[in-house]
């Protein structure tokens, strides 16, 4: 009994019976015919939950015959397992957006009602006219439903819609009919099984012009300009049903009917290729919500027409399951999410989305829904896009990867754009209608569908969601006192860090304890500030325990979606500061692209070994030189080398001072891991060692030019950012060294600027919170208010810059040594050069900032705050410990590289010996803290005695000003813009090519109406060209 | 001799059209063309019983009748819209 | 019309469209089986109880033996004439050079029902050489392919005077 | 200019399509085979002489259950566009700007005449609809004809939308109710032997065809109707 | 060939439908244009369904079953056709709603008037 | 015969077609279109499909028509 | 012989409908024409049905229906669109101008 009432026929019966009913329920009473409508959804939903539930249980596909007799005399429907989550997802879909409706005409609601048993015939039936029949149900009820909004221009849309509709139906029409001429057949199953049979002009035209309609039905690129008007113009729940409903019936069908098109499937991918980066690409030109909406919805279906014909073509059923199923639900949860959030804001230009920023509700759902459509962790969007390109990369579909990866990123830049836009323009928030249950059930839904994906996709590992947990944890607490979020989350992640580290060995272990660590010590800045930085403290957490998780990672999958949280997190976090917006947005698009070209690379990988673990990376053959070039590529990105460095300014510098601590401390080590795992695979062959000399080589150069550009600047904060970016350098060209040595040093680098960087930092954070001041020109003397800052400052510059007692000065000696002995002394020669360069720059620092006059204004200042002291001091012992006792760190690290690298280091007690010379640092520094102690006394008396005047005006050794203005100039000549001027020039062309791009969208159906005919022409020719071409071979 | 008494009528219906539908073409005004069409309409009645009889199937017939109802229709609507009473 | 009336009138109109209707649905089917009469006969009940619950045409039907003996007489009458006008019109359409003398002319006519009025205007509109262009009580204007007199009565008798008797015996 | 250049490219070159459509196209000799087992089965199984309605009401009644659900959605459509839902209009017809002119006694008296004329015709066209041409759409337009009839007469009659609503809701909710009796009684939804099948040829016979053809032809009639009132000025 | 000569003339009549639809600017005009297409689609396909010297496939006196195989046409695309037509009609009352309210909104019914949203 | 009839009728469908598509006249243009649909339900009975016929007749050409003449009618200002 | 008589009653409504179809050709104005045209075919249309009763006396009900529902529609539509041509002015062929309507009308409305 239960099964025949949750048989899937019902939810026909149920639609009909509950749509022809409605207006008598409205003779009843306005609540009879709303419960009903509620109803009739709810039992739809329910009944195909059910046929999910016992589909995924493995039942057949439940058959659903009509008319009392056998397919091909009848009608009948099928639902199967796609079938199944096809319908579930929107009926559930159409479940939450009843909220929106409810309250309307009964009109609306039995076509609202019917429109989702449209959507669902056209999923489930079997037989092509049938598929008509349901076409056309679902358009009439569109054509109903967006006539709710009456202006001008919305009218004026929906009649362009529905002129381009009908065509496109008539399409299907007259190829129903012609492949009914040819085979005598409307049932697709027989069909597809007779597929042999469409022959000749007439079955190939028959074929064209079903596709030709179900493609455009999708809104492929140039004739689409209908659909994009009626997203733009219509009501928001409707436009969210046509984004996520419609096309998912009319996708759908297309997916059934794929096997017609086998001789076409190339050009169905490319052409939904076209469609997904030319959307994509006119989005970013976009200021209209909806209309932005409508590019993005029109670029997912181009995606999923690209994935299907392929998947399709490499008989990649599994592969298809996860894919479609993910970038579907995906696009469906997210997108109507978002249209119904435009409804909620109620506002046409982007930057009106600033009333949102108010509502951190609101706010956290349109992140939510944002990172989902743009395809990244943890939604389902992202493990559909990882098994796309793996399954893309074993089909050796290369140039197909790189469409979906540009589009994607594409994408990506104008949703992070619009999200920025909403967070921080200065509009002012005012009243609108509350109604964001479904808003948030969609983003519930995306969070459970993609945890769904994600065990799919092969993350089997609970870990990898502990930092989200954190996060959510944190976001749940966001009521406490800010310091009282702080602790926990301190707590939370050393409890947490140490749980994800426990099981680890080698340079994980090293990586994840000096991440974890790192995180921790810089993190206890942020009890400095008291104000209640709401989303702050999950963001934190978030970060600070996908650190360690990122050498935890034993796949490539675990290891990419580690990353991403990381990129993510931490563009959340920059993102916070309204100025920070665009550097933001930069940071995050560069980090993709990286991510986007790690993912090649473990896809290429994959192809190569079949396997994803990242062990394969060392079992990988010689023939791996394009998965190291790939992921050398995506990590220098990472890293701000030279060239692509562009980001790296602007986020370090215009995050919030703690986060930007954070960053250039912590953060710039993730790619530096990267480096290490994933580089050794270079050592295969001989043309990757060259490759990692070029790698070396650019590291070099980033040194060099970082240091320059470092000197050139009068930001604090900039400043530091470049020669964070000039340190990473040397790390760099230390790992592409490939030698046990390079590796040490590289580590050692890495740990020294891990410490130095964050003190700096972290006196950067103190000296602006005091004087609110980031011009180094407006600084001086603060040496005498803050005392404490000066010191660690000093220590911190002497460690980095390379000066004899502090570990600096045996990482460049190292360093040094390390090049000799690969022999490498063109980089060896340039380390010098820019540890000189280094020196001027740091030198300045010391010297505006601390010494010099100081403005009366400063005088008043004290010293930095306890919190923002304590992880200086803190590192600063990290420095000695350091400094003084190199082998308690190199000789683990040794041993970490030894399964790599054959160990080549010789200690002699605590002293380092090598042919080049030995290195001894205890009595070094023994006696550099007994000179500097004495130092410090002597100033200190120079200061108490009052002739601080004229010695502040003693300038040290090359920061005389006017020295210093002729090196300024020298720098500046020496590292022209440009970078700056390619990747502006790109930007410029791409947002210049969309704009020309976009005239083809005229406005005037009639023309739009042309571009279909063409378009069908088009198809109709491409496809003949290929059968004459297979035919004449 | 039936037979070609019916082949003659045939020609002459079909003759009868054919002016109808150049009437059609010329037609100075619409009313004109209404008037052809009621004119078609009619001989449409004839011809389809004809055929009726030729097929030698009385099912025919009911559509010459929906003709008959639906001619009468279309052409009092176009008169009553030019004549400004829809 | 007052309530009372159209109780007193009902039967008889109700009655006829019934039959009529009944007669139709025979005609139709060309059958006489039992279930096509059950169901004419309930089709046609049902539709006439419909047609004539609100004042019309319907309800003033009735039928006598004098009426179908001039109803008959009428549709003689009216074929012949038919014919005749037809003729007289092929005379028009096969001349060399089409002479004619159109006109619009009144006539005024005794006929006090609709339907009466209804079967006059089609009379004339059937025969051709003249057709009803309105109607304005009792008076019908009258678009005369060969007009020979503009005088209402003349024209009358000339166009209207073969049915007119019969139809006002008819229908009243 | 240009646009009209391309659109007669577009044109010609669709025409070249169409041309090797009926170049490659050859005249069916004989029935295929699905249509061959149509006419084999619809009378056999169903019981009814007329294929085509056979087919309409049983084999490929989903279709036909998704057509009336598409007039009905275009009535309700219309209503929303053209703003007509709900109660009818309270505004009397004398207060509408640019009223109709009233049509001739004749055509008055015609219409009073003629509609039971073509009511009694529709019914027949529907209950027949399994023995000869016709069936519920074509009966259900003919119904939709007197009324338009009435309209065209009458510009100031207001057909009672309520009770054209609710027979509509009516007629299609039992149509359903039939189609589910199919799956209780007979072999699956929509099945049209919840009947007894009758004598071939007759007037009740092929099961429930000539009813689901009523119910088909009231729903439409109304569907219809509607749909013409509510494009009334 | 007779069929070919119909479907000939349904293509035919598609192609006037589109010329009508594409060159007009008069919106109701292009809405003719549309249901003219739609009629040569539906002739297209009662030619699809045609056999040659077909009858209705109806079961009378006049024809029994063994010779309705052999003479009837297709019923099948007669039944789609039936469909399609209603569904045609269906379509064409939408877009005339759709003609009024647009009329309604700027007083005229040009085409080139209707391009608010564009790029 | 049968041939002679059906080029006669395609011929008017398709010079109906044209009308519809040339004329000025919405209004004209209109019935044309109406007609072409009455001569091609002729030619559907020709065709050997009454069904088909009954409902292009009654659909096509007439109801249709009407709803033509009903939106002519309401996007055009009367007159007076 | 009855299919004979038949056929010649077929023929001559071939010919009216023929002679309907040329005077619609021919007739110089719109009324003309639609006398011209409704009349002829309308006779026409009940002679062919008439032979074909002939041929079929099966079938003469429905055919009588057919010719009943002709004749009675046929007049009423042609009025009233006579109706329409004559209320949007549409003028007539021939010189005589006698219109007793348009004059009667005129006087009714001549103020205004």
């Amino acid at each position: 009994m239960v099964e025949s009432l949750l048989h899937p026929l019902n939810i026909f019966i149920v639609g009909l019976a509950g749509g022809f009913l409605i207006p008598l329920f409205y003779r009843l009473g306005k609540s009879w015919t709303a419960a009903a409508f509620v109803l009739a959804l709810a039992a739809m939903t329910v009944i195909s939950g059910y046929g999910l539930f016992v589909l995924l249980n493995g039942t057949a596909p439940i058959e659903i015959l009509t008319g009392g007799a056998k397919p091909p005399y009848a009608i009948n429907l099928r639902m199967g397992l796609a079938e199944s989550i096809f319908a579930f997802s929107v009926n559930l879909v159409a479940l939450f957006g009843a909220a929106y409706v409810v309250r309307e005409r009964y009109g609306t609601l039995l076509l609202y009602l019917l429109l989702v048993m449209g959507i669902q015939g056209m999923v489930m039936t079997r037989d092509l006219f049938n598929l008509f029949v349901f076409l056309e149900i679902v358009s009439i009820a569109t054509y109903g439903l967006l006539g709710l909004r009456d202006t001008p221009a919305s009218l004026s849309a929906t009649f362009k819609f529905l002129m381009a509709t009908v065509l496109a139906s008539t399409f299907f029409l007259i190829g129903t009919l012609l492949l009914y001429a040819v085979t005598g057949i409307l049932n697709i199953d027989e069909l597809i099984a007779k597929r042999a049979s469409i022959t000749g002009p007439i079955g190939f035209a028959a074929l064209i012009f079903l596709l030709a309609c179900l493609l455009l039905e999708l809104k492929p690129f140039p004739a689409n300009g209908w659909g994009l008007d009626v997203y733009e113009t219509a009501r928001c729940d409707v436009a969210a049903m046509i984004s996520g409903g419609v096309s998912a019936g009319v996708f759908f069908a297309l997916l059934k009917l794929l096997p017609l098109f086998e001789d076409q499937l190339e050009l169905i991918a490319g052409l939904g290729a076209m469609t997904f980066v030319f959307s994509n690409l006119i989005g970013l030109q976009q200021t209209n919500a909806q209309r932005l909406l409508g590019y993005s919805s029109i670029g997912q279906v181009g995606l999923l027409t690209i994935a299907v014909p392929l998947l399709y073509r490499l008989n990649a059923d599994n592969a298809m399951f996860l894919v479609v199923g993910g970038l579907f639900i995906n696009h469906l949860f997210a997108k109507v999410g978002l249209f119904w959030l435009a409804g909620y804001v109620g506002r046409e230009r982007l930057q009106d989305w600033a009333v949102l920023a108010r509502r951190p509700g609101a706010i956290l759902t349109f992140g939510i829904l944002i990172v989902a459509i743009s395809g990244l962790p943890p939604f389902p969007g992202f493990w559909a896009k990882w098994q796309l390109v793996m399954s893309l990369a074993v089909g050796d579909l290369h140039v197909w990867i790189a469409i979906v990866l540009v589009g994607s990123l594409l994408e990506a830049a104008y949703m992070f754009r619009w999200f920025s836009l909403a967070l921080n323009s200065p509009a002012e928030a005012d009243g609108v209608p509350a109604d964001l249950f479904p808003i948030f059930g969609m983003a519930l839904l995306l969070v459970i569908s993609g945890y769904i994906a994600g065990k799919l996709a092969g993350l089997a590992a609970l870990w990898a969601y502990m930092p989200l947990a954190a996060g959510l944890v944190l976001h749940m607490l966001a009521r406490l006192p800010s310091r009282m979020q702080c602790l926990i989350v301190l707590v939370l992640v050393t409890v947490g860090g140490s749980q994800l580290i426990l099981e680890l060995s080698g340079i994980s272990l090293l990586f994840a304890m000096l991440l974890l660590a790192g995180g921790l010590v810089v993190s206890i800045a942020c009890l400095a500030r008291t104000d209640h930085r709401s989303g702050f403290y999950p963001l934190l957490a978030v970060m600070l325990l996908s650190l360690p998780a990122l050498p935890r990672a034993t796949t490539s999958l675990e290891f990419i979606f580690v990353w991403e949280l990381i990129t993510l997190s931490s563009y959340f976090l920059i993102l916070r500061r309204t100025e920070a917006a665009a550097h933001a947005l930069q940071y995050l698009l560069f980090s993709l692209a990286a991510a986007f070209f790690l993912l090649c690379a473990f896809a290429v990988l994959h192809t190569q070994t079949g396997s994803v673990s990242l062990s394969a990376l060392r079992a990988a053959g010689p023939d791996s030189a394009p998965v190291f070039v790939l992921l050398a590529i995506g990590l220098l990105i990472k890293a701000g080398a030279i060239g692509v460095h562009v980001w790296l300014p602007g986020a370090y510098a215009e995050a919030d001072d703690d986060v930007s601590a954070l960053l250039s401390a912590v953060i710039s080590k993730v790619s530096i891991y990267g480096l290490l795992v994933g580089t050794y695979v270079a050592i295969r062959s001989d043309v990757s060692l060259n490759l990692a000399l070029v790698v070396g080589w650019i590291g070099m150069l980033t040194t060099l030019a970082g240091a320059m550009l470092a000197a050139r600047q009068d930001d604090l904060k900039r400043m530091l950012a470049y020669s964070s970016m000039s340190q990473l350098g040397y790390i760099v060209a230390a790992i592409a060294l490939m030698s046990h040595l390079g590796w040490v040093t590289a580590l050692y680098l890495a740990a020294n600027h891990l410490l130095v960087k964050g003190i700096l930092f972290l006196v950067a954070a103190a000296i602006i919170l005091r004087t609110g001041k980031r011009s180094i020109v407006e600084l001086g003397g603060l040496a005498g208010v803050m005392p404490v800052t000066f010191t660690t400052a000093a220590i911190a510059i002497v460690a980095m810059s390379g000066l004899p007692p502090l570990a600096g000065f045996g990482g460049k000696w190292l360093l040094l040594s390390a090049m000799m002995e690969k022999g490498w002394y063109g980089p060896a020669l340039m380390t010098l050069l820019a540890t000189f360069v280094g020196f001027i720059y740091m030198a300045r620092f010391i010297q505006a900032i601390f010494l010099g006059p100081r403005r009366a204004t400063h005088d008043a200042l004290t010293e930095a705050p306890i919190p923002l002291l304590t992880p200086q001091i803190l590192l600063i012992a990290g420095i000695f410990l350091m400094s003084f006792f190199p082998k308690l760190l190199i000789t683990p690290l040794s041993n970490a590289i030894d399964p790599q690298f054959a160990s080549t280091l010789v200690w002699q007690g605590m002293s380092l010996e090598m042919i080049y010379g030995y290195w001894n640092p205890v009595p070094v520094m023994a006696l550099a803290v007994i000179a500097s102690t004495i130092l410090f006394g002597l100033f200190w008396l120079l200061q108490q005695s009052g002739w601080w005047a004229t010695i502040a005006n003693v300038e040290i050794g090359g920061t005389r000003p006017s020295l210093y203005k002729g090196f300024r100039a020298v720098f500046t000549t020496l590292t022209p813009p440009w970078a700056g001027a390619l990747w502006g020039g790109l930007t410029e062309a791409t947002t210049t090519s969309a704009e020309r791009i976009r005239i083809l969208y005229t406005g005037n159906g009639q023309t739009y109406n042309l571009y279909i005919l063409y378009y069908f022409l088009a198809l109709y020719a491409a496809a003949g060209v290929r059968h004459l071409w297979v035919a004449v071979n | 001799m039936a037979d070609a008494t019916l082949t003659a009528a045939a020609i002459l219906i079909f003759l009868g059209v054919a002016f109808g539908v150049l009437r059609l073409v010329l037609g100075q005004t619409t009313i004109d063309r209404v008037a052809a069409i009621d004119m078609l309409t009619v001989v449409s009645i004839s011809l389809i019983a004809l055929y009726a009889h030729v097929a030698g199937r009385s099912i025919y017939l009911d559509v010459a009748l929906v003709y008959g109802v639906l001619s009468f229709l279309a052409v009092l609507a176009i008169a009553r819209y030019l004549e400004r009473g829809l | 019309m007052a309530p009372n009336q159209s109780a007193v009138k009902r039967p008889s109109g109700f009655l006829w469209l019934s039959v009529l209707l009944i007669f139709i649905w025979f005609a139709a089917n060309s059958s006489f089986a039992a279930s096509v009469l059950a169901t004419g006969a309930i089709i046609s009940v049902v539709l006439a109880y419909m047609f004539t619950r609100k004042p019309g045409v319907w309800r003033d039907v009735r039928l006598s033996p004098g009426r179908l003996y001039h109803f008959v007489l009428y549709t003689c009458v009216f074929l012949v004439e038919l014919v005749r006008a037809n003729i007289n019109m092929m005379r028009y359409v096969y001349a060399p050079r089409i002479k004619i003398n159109p006109g619009i002319v009144r006539i005024r006519t005794r006929l006090e029902t609709p339907v009466g009025r209804l079967a006059l205007a089609s009379s004339i509109a059937l025969t051709p050489g003249s057709l009803v262009i309105d109607i304005d009580g009792d008076s019908l204007f009258v678009h005369w392919l060969d007009v020979k007199t503009t005088d209402t009565d003349e024209a009358t008798r000339a166009i209207a005077g073969a049915f007119e008797e019969h139809l006002r015996k008819t229908f009243g | 200019m240009i646009r009209r250049h391309s659109i007669i490219v577009a044109i010609v070159s669709l025409g070249l399509v169409f041309a090797s459509l009926v170049i490659g196209y050859t005249e069916q000799q004989a029935a295929r085979p699905l249509a061959e087992s149509y006419i084999r089965l619809v009378p056999q199984e169903l019981g009814a002489p007329n294929v085509i309605t056979g087919i309409l009401l049983t084999y490929r009644a989903f279709d036909t259950l998704g057509e009336i659900a598409v007039l009905f959605m275009v009535a309700a459509s219309v209503g929303l566009v053209l703003g007509r839902e709900g109660p009818p209009r309270g505004v009397p017809s004398e207060d509408r700007p640019g009223e109709a002119r009233p049509s001739s006694e004749i055509v008055q008296t015609g219409t009073q005449i003629l509609v039971p004329l073509i009511s009694i015709f529709a019914a027949y066209i529907i209950m027949n609809g399994h023995l000869t041409a016709g069936g519920g759409f074509q009966g259900g337009a003919v119904i939709a004809s007197g009324i338009l009839l009435v309209l065209l007469a009458y510009p100031q009659y207001q057909p009672n939308l309520e009770f054209l609503g609710i027979t509509e809701s009516v007629a299609g909710a039992l149509f359903v109710l039939a189609g589910i009796a199919g799956l209780i009684v007979a072999d699956g939804f929509l099945d049209n032997r919840i009947l007894p099948l009758g004598q071939f040829g007759a007037f009740f016979s092929a099961g429930a065809i000539p009813v689901l053809s009523a119910l088909l032809g009231i729903k439409v009639g109304c569907e219809l109707s509607v749909i013409l009132e509510r494009f009334r000025p | 060939m007779i069929s070919r000569i119909v479907l000939t003339t349904g293509l035919l009549l598609v192609l006037i439908g589109l010329w009508g639809m594409l060159t007009h600017r008069n919106i109701l005009r292009i809405i003719i244009g549309f249901s003219l297409m739609g009629t040569g689609t539906h002739i297209v396909i009662v030619a699809i369904g045609y056999v040659a010297n077909g009858t209705a496939p109806i079961i009378d006196r006049a024809l029994s079953v063994s010779e309705a195989i052999s003479r009837a046409v297709d019923p099948v695309p007669s039944a789609l056709a039936v469909t399609a037509i209603v569904i045609g009609m269906a379509v064409t009352a939408v877009m005339l709603a759709y003609a009024i309210r647009l009329y309604e909104s700027k007083k005229t019914l040009s085409i080139d008037a209707f391009t608010e949203s564009k790029w | 015969m049968l041939d002679l009839f059906v080029y006669l009728l395609c011929g008017s469908i398709l010079v109906s077609g044209i009308l519809a598509v040339c004329l000025d006249s919405t209004l004209a243009a209109a019935v044309s279109g109406g007609l072409a649909s009455l001569f091609a339900a002729v030619c559907y009975v020709l065709l050997g499909a009454p069904d088909v016929a009954m409902t292009e007749a009654s659909i096509g050409s007439g109801l249709s028509v009407v709803i033509f003449l009903y939106a002519i009618r309401r996007t055009t200002e009367r007159a007076q | 012989m009855t299919d004979l008589i038949g056929s010649v009653l077929v023929l001559l409504g071939a010919i009216f409908h023929f002679s309907a179809g040329l005077g619609m050709l021919r007739m110089p104005d719109v009324y003309t024409r639609m006398q011209a045209g409704t009349k002829a075919s309308t006779l026409g249309n009940t002679l062919v049905l008439a032979g074909l009763a002939i041929h079929h006396p099966g079938w003469s009900l429905k055919l009588l229906i057919i010719v009943y529902f002709v004749l009675m529609t046929n007049p009423v539509s042609s009025h009233a669109l006579a109706r329409a041509a004559h209320s949007i002015r549409i003028p007539m062929a021939g010189d005589t101008g006698i219109d007793v309507l348009r004059d009667g009308r005129q006087e009714a409305g001549g103020g205004t």
